[in-house]
C-alpha cells in the first residue's frame, strides 16, 4: 500500500495536504525552550518548598516574562507553554502563565481606552490581572450569580463575593462577571467590568490549604460598595455572560494543555521510578499493560486538545470538541497520576509524584466541572444528530 | 460482641472523637498529632487496644478494635493510622518479642513507636543503608511512617532491632496521613536492643498480612464520612435553582455508595471472608468513594478546610501502603489452581 | 488571543503549516460515496440475513468493487471506506474490504511474477486472497508456529494446519506463513508464500457459530504435502517473520478503521433510539453523562488512528502509534457497544444494535490481542524513554 | 437449608445438567429448547420449584431454587432462565390468579408460559398496540420472552390477561438466551382470559422486583462456569512456551474473579443485604467476568462451539432484562435521604 501510495504521488504530483499531525520546526524548538525552562527553574526543591509553604512564585513569574518563555503572540506556543511547564510542575507551572489569565475577554470585547489602559501593563509584565465569574455556593451556575453592579451617575456600584479566584490575593485588577439588571433570562442580566483590587471597598481573603496547585494564588474577593468607572464596562451592559462563555471556550483549551502537562510529568516520573527499579520489575505484564493505557490516554488527549485548538486559532472554534479536550484532559490527568501511584508503589508516594496527583484533580473542577463538560458535549451532539 | 455492647462502644468512640479528635483534625493534618491527644486515648485504653493486659494492653476483642478503627478514621484517618500502627504493628512485635515494658508506655500515651514496615513492601526499592556493629547503628532506615516515633523498630540481616530516637529525620512528601508524616531516618553510633535473632522480616509481613481487616475499617470510616459529607453538602448546596440531591446521578451515585459502605461493614464485622479479600475491596472502595465526595463538593472540596480532601489523598495512601500484594495474589493464585500460577 | 494570532499571521504572512485536523476535500467526497454506497446496500434485512445465515456476501463484494468503493490506488480511501461501511454493518462491510486482505506483503515483498500472476486478478475483482499465519493453539505467538515447509527440488511441501483464517474456504489464494527452517532465533526460520487452495493437499473447514462478524468466511486449513513451486516464495526464505510483521502495522490501522466505523454505527444508532425515545428520556443527566463519554472516546479513537495512518501513508510509520490505534479503537468499539445497549435497554438489545455488541468484540482478538498490542506500546516507550 | 441437603441437592442438579442439558446447550442456543428437556424439568421438579404443592408445585425453599438456578446456569442460561420465567414469574402471577390448572401444566413440561415483562422495563418504550373486547384480543405484544409460549400473561389498562397460542411471531434480534428467544406477538381476534380486574402492571412489576436475588443467582452460574472454562484453558494453552497460567495478569485476574465468585455465593445464599443491592453487584460482575473468560480464549472464545461466548451474551442481556431499575435507585435514595431525591 506504501508504495502505490508513492506512485500515486509520483503520478499526479497533487501534494495536496491532508490530515497533518507534526508541529512546525519553529513550534518544536520553542518546545524545547519551554522544557528547558522549565528543568531549570522549576527544581524539585523549589517546587516542593512553594507547595509546602503555599507561596506565589514572583520570581518565576518575572524569569519567564523575561526569557519570553510565555509568548502570548502565537497561540500555539501559549499552549506549548503551559504543557511544558506543568510538566514539570503544575502549581510553579500555572504561576507563570497565570498573569494574563482574562486577558482575551477584553481583547476581543474591551474598548482601547480598556487595553491600553489594562492589558499593555500586563503584557509588559509590570502588572498581573485574574478573572472573577464564581461566587460562594456557585460554582458551574454562572448565570445565578449574585454579585450586582448598580448604575450611579457615571459609576457602578458593585456589591457581593466571588469564590475561588486564582491571583485573588495578587492580582492588580479583574475581569469581573456581575449582574446588572434582574432579567426573565438570568444570563441576559449579566455584565462584565474591570475592576482593580485597588478600589476602595474591595478586599481579597487569601484561601490557603488547597489540595494542589499551592503555588497558585486563591481567594475570595469581598465587594462593599466598591466604585467602578463606567468606562469599565467590558462591551455592552448584559452581554457579560456571552463574553465569558466565548472566553471559555478559549481557555478550556489551555486548561487541557496543563492536563496533558500533569499527566506527561507524572508518566515520565514513573517510568523513570520504573527504570531505576530496574529489569524484572518494568518488565512484569501487569506493568506494562499500565504502561501501555497510560501512554496511549495521554496521546489520545494529547490529539484531542490539538484537534480543538487547531480549529480555535484557526478562527473556526468548535465548543464540542473544546469541551471534549478539556474533560478528556483533566480525566488523563488524574488517570495517569493514580496508575503512576499505583505502579510505582511506594517509591512513587514518597517522591515529587505524589504532588501530581494532588494537581491533577483540580482540573475536574476548575473552568467548568468535568459533569457540564459532558453535559455540553451530550446537549450539542444530540442536537446535530438529525 | 452482641448488638448491645457494640453499640455502646460505638457510642464511646464516637463521643471520644467528637471531643476529642474532630476539633483537632484540621491541626493533626498541618502540624502532625499532638502528645496529649496520644494520652487522652491511651487514657481510653485505644492505644494498646488488642494488647494482653498482663502486658498493660487493654485486651479488647478484635472487632472492637476495628470499631475503634473504623470510628476514629471518620475523624482523623491520620488518629485511626496512628492507633493502628501502635497496637496491629508495634504492640504486636513487641509482644512477640517480650518488650512488654515499651508496650506499658504506648499504652499511657508517652511515647510512640514505629516499625520500618514500607521497605518490606514489594513496591519499595529502598532498603535503606544501615550498618550494625557493637551494639549501634549507623545509617538511614526510609520511608518512615511517624519517623518521629520515640521508639523505631526494623529488621536488619532477618535480625530484630530497637532504636530509641534518632539523629535527625528527612521529611519526604506524604500524600496521606500527613499527621504522622513520612521521612527517612538517619541514625549515628545509636545504640540498638536486638530483639529477636532471626525471623524479623517474617515477623514484621506476617504482622502486616494479618493487618487485612484493620485496613479495611479504616478504609470503611473514610467511605463513610466522606460519603456522609457529600450527602450532607448535596442537600445544600444549590444549582441552576435545585439542590444537588434532586440531581439523579448525585443522590444515586452517593445512595449507591452508602449501599457498598453497609456492605462493606457487614464483611469487616461479620464475614468468614479471608482478609487478603476485604482489604483490597475495602481500599478501592475507600479510593472510588473518596473521589466522588470530593467532586460533588466542587471548588469546596478542593479546600483543607472542608474536611473532605484528606479523605481522597489517605485512601489513596492506604491503598499504596499496605497493598496491592502479589504474594497475596500469589496464595490465592495457588489456591484456585491447586498449582503454582502466576509466575512470570 | 485569536485576534493576534490573526495579527501575527497578517504581519508575517508565513503560513506557517502546523497541526492539521482536516480531509481534503476529495477525501471528504470519498467518505460520502462510501457512506452512501453502504446505506443503499446494507439494508438492516440484509445485514441480518447474512448474520443469521452466515453466509458470504459476494453479490457486494461485486457491487463494491465495481462501484469502486474499495479503492486501493489511495491509502486514505481504503481507511476511509472501511470506517464507513463498518459503521453500517460490520459483517457486510469486513466482506467487502477483505479479498485484498495481505495484498501487501506481496505488493511491497514479492517478485513481478506473483504481483502479476496473483494480484491482478485480484485487483480486477477476478480473485480473492487471504493471509494464513495463525495456527492452532496459536494465535499471537507468531515466532511458535509450527507449520513446515520442506524444500524439495523445485517445490516445497507444506504440512501442518492454520486456524482463524479470514476468507479461509473462499479465497483463492493465500499468504501464508510457515516453516522452512529450525533456528535458534525461532523467527529466524519463517518464510511467506503463496500457497492457492486449488493445490492439491489443501482443505478448508469453515467454522460455523461465531460470535459476530458472522458475514465474513472463517476457516481452518489443512495442508497435507501441498506442493507449492518455488517461485511463490515470497522475498527471501527465512524473512517471513519479519515480512508479516510489516504487514501487520500496515493492516492493524484499518483493523482501529474498522473499530472506529463499528463504534460510530453503534453510536449512531444509540443515539437514533434515544431521540425517538423522546426528550425527557435523553435529557436524563445520567444518559448525557453516557452519551459524551461514548462521543469523547470516539473522537480520540479517531484521532489516534489518523495520526498513526497519517505517519503509515507518508512513509514514516510509528509502530507504537499504530499498536496505540489498534488497541484503543478496538477498545472503542466494545466500550461504546457497551454503553449504546445499558443507554437504550430493552429498545436497544432487541434491535441491530445487539449485533454491533457481538461484531466489536472480534477487535480485541484479531491482528494481535490487545495484551499483545499493550506489550508493544509499553517495550517501545520504556526503550525509548532515556 | 443445612450443608448436607445444600450439598446432595447440588449434586442433584448438577447431575441432571450433566446428562440433559449439557449435551443440548449449543442445540439449545441454535434451535431453542426442546420440549422434552422441559419434561423432563419438569419430572425433577424445577419447573415449579417454589410453587405451592397444592396447585401442582413442587414446594421448595428458595435457597434449593437459588441453587437450581445457579447449577443450571452453569450448563445453558437459557434453560436457567426458561426456569425462572416459569416458577419466578409465570408461577407466581398465576398462583396470584388461583390459576393452579396451568401451574399444574407447567409443572409438567407439557406446556410454557410466558409474561410480557419487558414492556413493563422502564427502558422500553414499546408498550405495543393492542386492543381488547368482547374477550378478544388484537394487536401486537412486543419484546415477548419465549415468544412460542403457549401461554401468555399481559397487563392491558392495568387488568392482567391470559391468552392461548398466538396469531404469529415476528423474531427480533436476540443478543442473549437465544434459546429462549424474543419476538413480536401478534394476537388476532384471539380470545383472552381476564385474570386480574386490575393491579396487573404492579403485580408483574413485583414479581420481577422479587425476582433480585434469582437474577443475580443465574449471573453466579454464569462468572462461575465462564471463569472455570478459563481457568481449565489456560492450564493447557500454551503461548511463548509457557502455558497461559504462568502469567501473572491471566493468572491474579481469574484468581480474582474465582474469589468474587466465592464472594456473590454467600451473598446470594447467606446474606441479608437486600436484593436490589445484589442484583447489579451479580450482573456487574457476570458482565466482567464473562468478557474476560472469552478475552482469555482469544480467537476460540469467539466460536460458539467453545461454549464461552454464550456467557457473554447473555450476562449482557440479563443485565438490560433486568436493570439497571431507577425505580430500585430511587427507593434506595429515598432511605439513605430521607426525603425525596434523585427526581430530576
Amino acid at each position: 500500500m506504501c508504495r502505490r501510495r508513492a506512485g500515486l504521488l509520483d503520478g499526479t504530483g497533487k501534494g495536496v495536504r491532508e490530515v497533518d499531525f507534526d508541529f512546525t520546526e519553529d513550534q518544536v524548538k520553542f518546545r524545547e525552550k519551554a522544557r528547558e525552562f522549565a528543568e531549570r527553574e522549576f527544581t524539585p526543591e523549589l517546587a516542593r518548598m512553594f507547595d509546602r509553604e503555599e507561596k506565589y512564585p514572583d520570581e518565576i513569574r518575572k524569569k519567564a516574562h523575561a526569557e519570553k518563555v510565555i509568548d502570548y503572540s502565537d497561540p500555539w506556543k501559549v499552549l506549548i507553554a503551559i504543557e511544558e511547564l506543568c510538566r514539570q510542575d503544575a502549581g510553579l507551572g500555572i504561576s507563570a502563565t497565570v498573569p494574563y489569565f482574562g486577558e482575551e475577554v477584553i481583547m476581543l470585547f474591551g474598548s482601547d481606552h480598556l487595553k491600553e489602559k489594562y492589558l499593555n501593563p500586563v503584557n509588559e509584565g509590570r502588572s498581573m490581572m485574574g478573572l472573577a465569574v464564581t461566587e460562594p455556593g456557585g460554582g458551574s451556575d454562572v448565570a445565578g450569580l449574585k454579585t450586582t453592579a448598580r448604575k450611579e451617575g457615571k459609576n457602578y456600584i458593585i456589591n457581593g463575593a466571588k469564590m475561588f479566584i486564582t491571583s485573588g490575593s495578587i492580582a492588580d485588577f479583574f475581569v469581573m462577571l456581575v449582574r446588572t439588571s434582574e432579567e426573565e433570562k438570568r444570563h441576559h442580566g449579566l455584565s462584565a467590568f474591570v475592576v482593580e483590587s485597588g478600589f476602595p471597598g474591595f478586599k481579597a481573603n487569601k484561601l490557603k490549604g488547597k489540595l494542589g496547585v499551592r503555588a497558585t494564588d486563591t481567594a475570595e474577593l469581598e465587594l462593599n460598595n466598591v466604585v467602578v468607572p463606567e468606562e469599565n464596562l467590558i462591551g455592552e451592559e448584559g452581554k457579560g455572560f456571552y463574553y465569558i462563555m466565548t472566553f471559555f471556550n478559549i481557555s478550556r483549551i489551555f486548561v487541557a494543555g496543563q492536563g496533558i502537562g500533569i499527566a506527561q510529568g507524572a508518566f515520565d516520573r514513573a517510568i523513570s521510578i520504573l527504570k531505576r527499579k530496574g529489569r524484572e520489575y518494568y518488565e512484569k505484564e501487569d506493568i506494562q499493560f499500565a504502561i501501555a493505557d497510560m501512554a496511549t490516554q495521554l496521546q489520545a488527549a494529547r490529539l484531542i486538545t490539538y484537534k480543538a485548538a487547531s480549529y480555535l486559532f484557526n478562527f473556526k472554534p468548535d465548543p464540542t470538541v473544546t469541551s471534549m479536550a478539556k474533560k478528556y484532559a483533566a480525566e488523563t490527568a488524574v488517570f495517569v497520576a493514580e496508575k503512576a501511584l499505583e505502579i510505582t508503589g511506594v517509591d512513587g508516594i514518597s517522591s515529587d509524584l505524589e504532588r501530581f496527583y494532588r494537581d491533577a484533580k483540580i482540573l475536574e473542577i476548575w473552568e467548568g466541572t468535568s459533569e457540564v463538560e459532558k453535559l455540553i458535549i451530550s446537549r450539542n451532539i444530540v442536537k446535530e444528530a438529525q | 460482641m452482641d448488638q448491645d455492647s457494640y453499640r455502646m462502644l460505638r457510642e464511646n468512640v464516637d463521643e471520644f472523637c467528637t471531643r476529642n479528635v474532630e476539633p483537632l483534625a484540621l491541626r493533626i493534618e498541618r502540624e502532625g498529632m499532638p502528645r496529649d491527644l496520644s494520652a487522652k486515648s491511651g487514657a481510653q485504653g485505644f492505644n494498646t487496644a488488642t494488647a494482653d493486659p498482663a502486658s498493660g494492653g487493654s485486651g479488647l476483642d478484635r472487632e472492637s478494635y476495628l470499631l475503634i478503627l473504623e470510628r476514629t478514621a471518620r475523624s482523623s484517618p491520620s488518629f485511626a493510622m496512628y492507633l493502628m500502627l501502635q497496637n496491629s504493628i508495634a504492640c504486636r512485635i513487641l509482644g512477640a518479642s517480650g518488650k512488654s515494658d515499651i508496650i506499658r508506655e504506648i499504652a499511657s500515651g508517652n511515647k510512640t513507636t514505629t516499625v520500618d514496615i514500607l521497605s518490606l513492601n514489594e513496591s519499595s526499592s529502598s532498603p535503606g543503608n544501615i550498618t550494625i556493629s557493637d551494639g549501634k547503628v549507623t545509617g538511614t532506615i526510609r520511608t518512615v511512617i511517624l519517623p518521629s516515633s520515640d521508639y523505631l523498630i526494623f529488621q536488619h540481616q532477618d535480625a530484630l532491632y530497637l532504636a530509641k530516637g534518632n539523629d535527625g529525620i528527612e521529611i519526604l512528601p506524604a500524600l496521606g496521613f500527613r499527621g504522622l508524616g513520612l521521612g527517612n531516618v538517619s541514625l549515628k553510633e545509636r545504640p540498638v536492643e536486638k530483639i529477636a535473632e532471626s525471623g524479623g522480616a517474617a515477623l514484621i509481613q506476617e504482622t502486616i498480612r494479618n493487618s487485612g481487616r484493620e485496613v479495611a475499617a479504616m478504609a470503611l470510616g473514610m467511605t463513610g464520612r466522606s460519603i456522609d459529607m457529600a450527602i450532607d453538602y448535596s442537600r445544600v448546596r444549590k444549582t441552576f435553582g435545585r439542590p444537588l440531591k434532586d440531581y439523579e446521578p448525585v443522590a444515586f451515585q452517593l445512595s449507591g455508595f452508602k449501599a457498598q459502605e453497609e456492605h462493606l461493614r457487614t464483611m469487616v464485622f461479620f464475614s468468614t471472608a479471608r482478609d487478603e479479600y476485604i482489604k483490597p475491596l475495602a481500599t478501592d472502595l475507600a479510593r472510588r468513594a473518596t473521589k466522588v465526595a470530593l467532586q460533588v463538593h466542587g471548588g469546596y472540596g478542593y479546600l483543607e478546610d472542608f474536611g473532605v480532601e484528606k479523605f481522597y489523598r489517605d485512601s489513596m495512601t492506604l491503598s499504596i501502603y499496605f497493598g496491592p500484594s502479589k504474594s497475596d495474589m500469589r496464595v490465592l493464585s495457588r489456591e484456585v489452581y491447586g498449582e503454582e500460577s502466576g509466575v512470570i
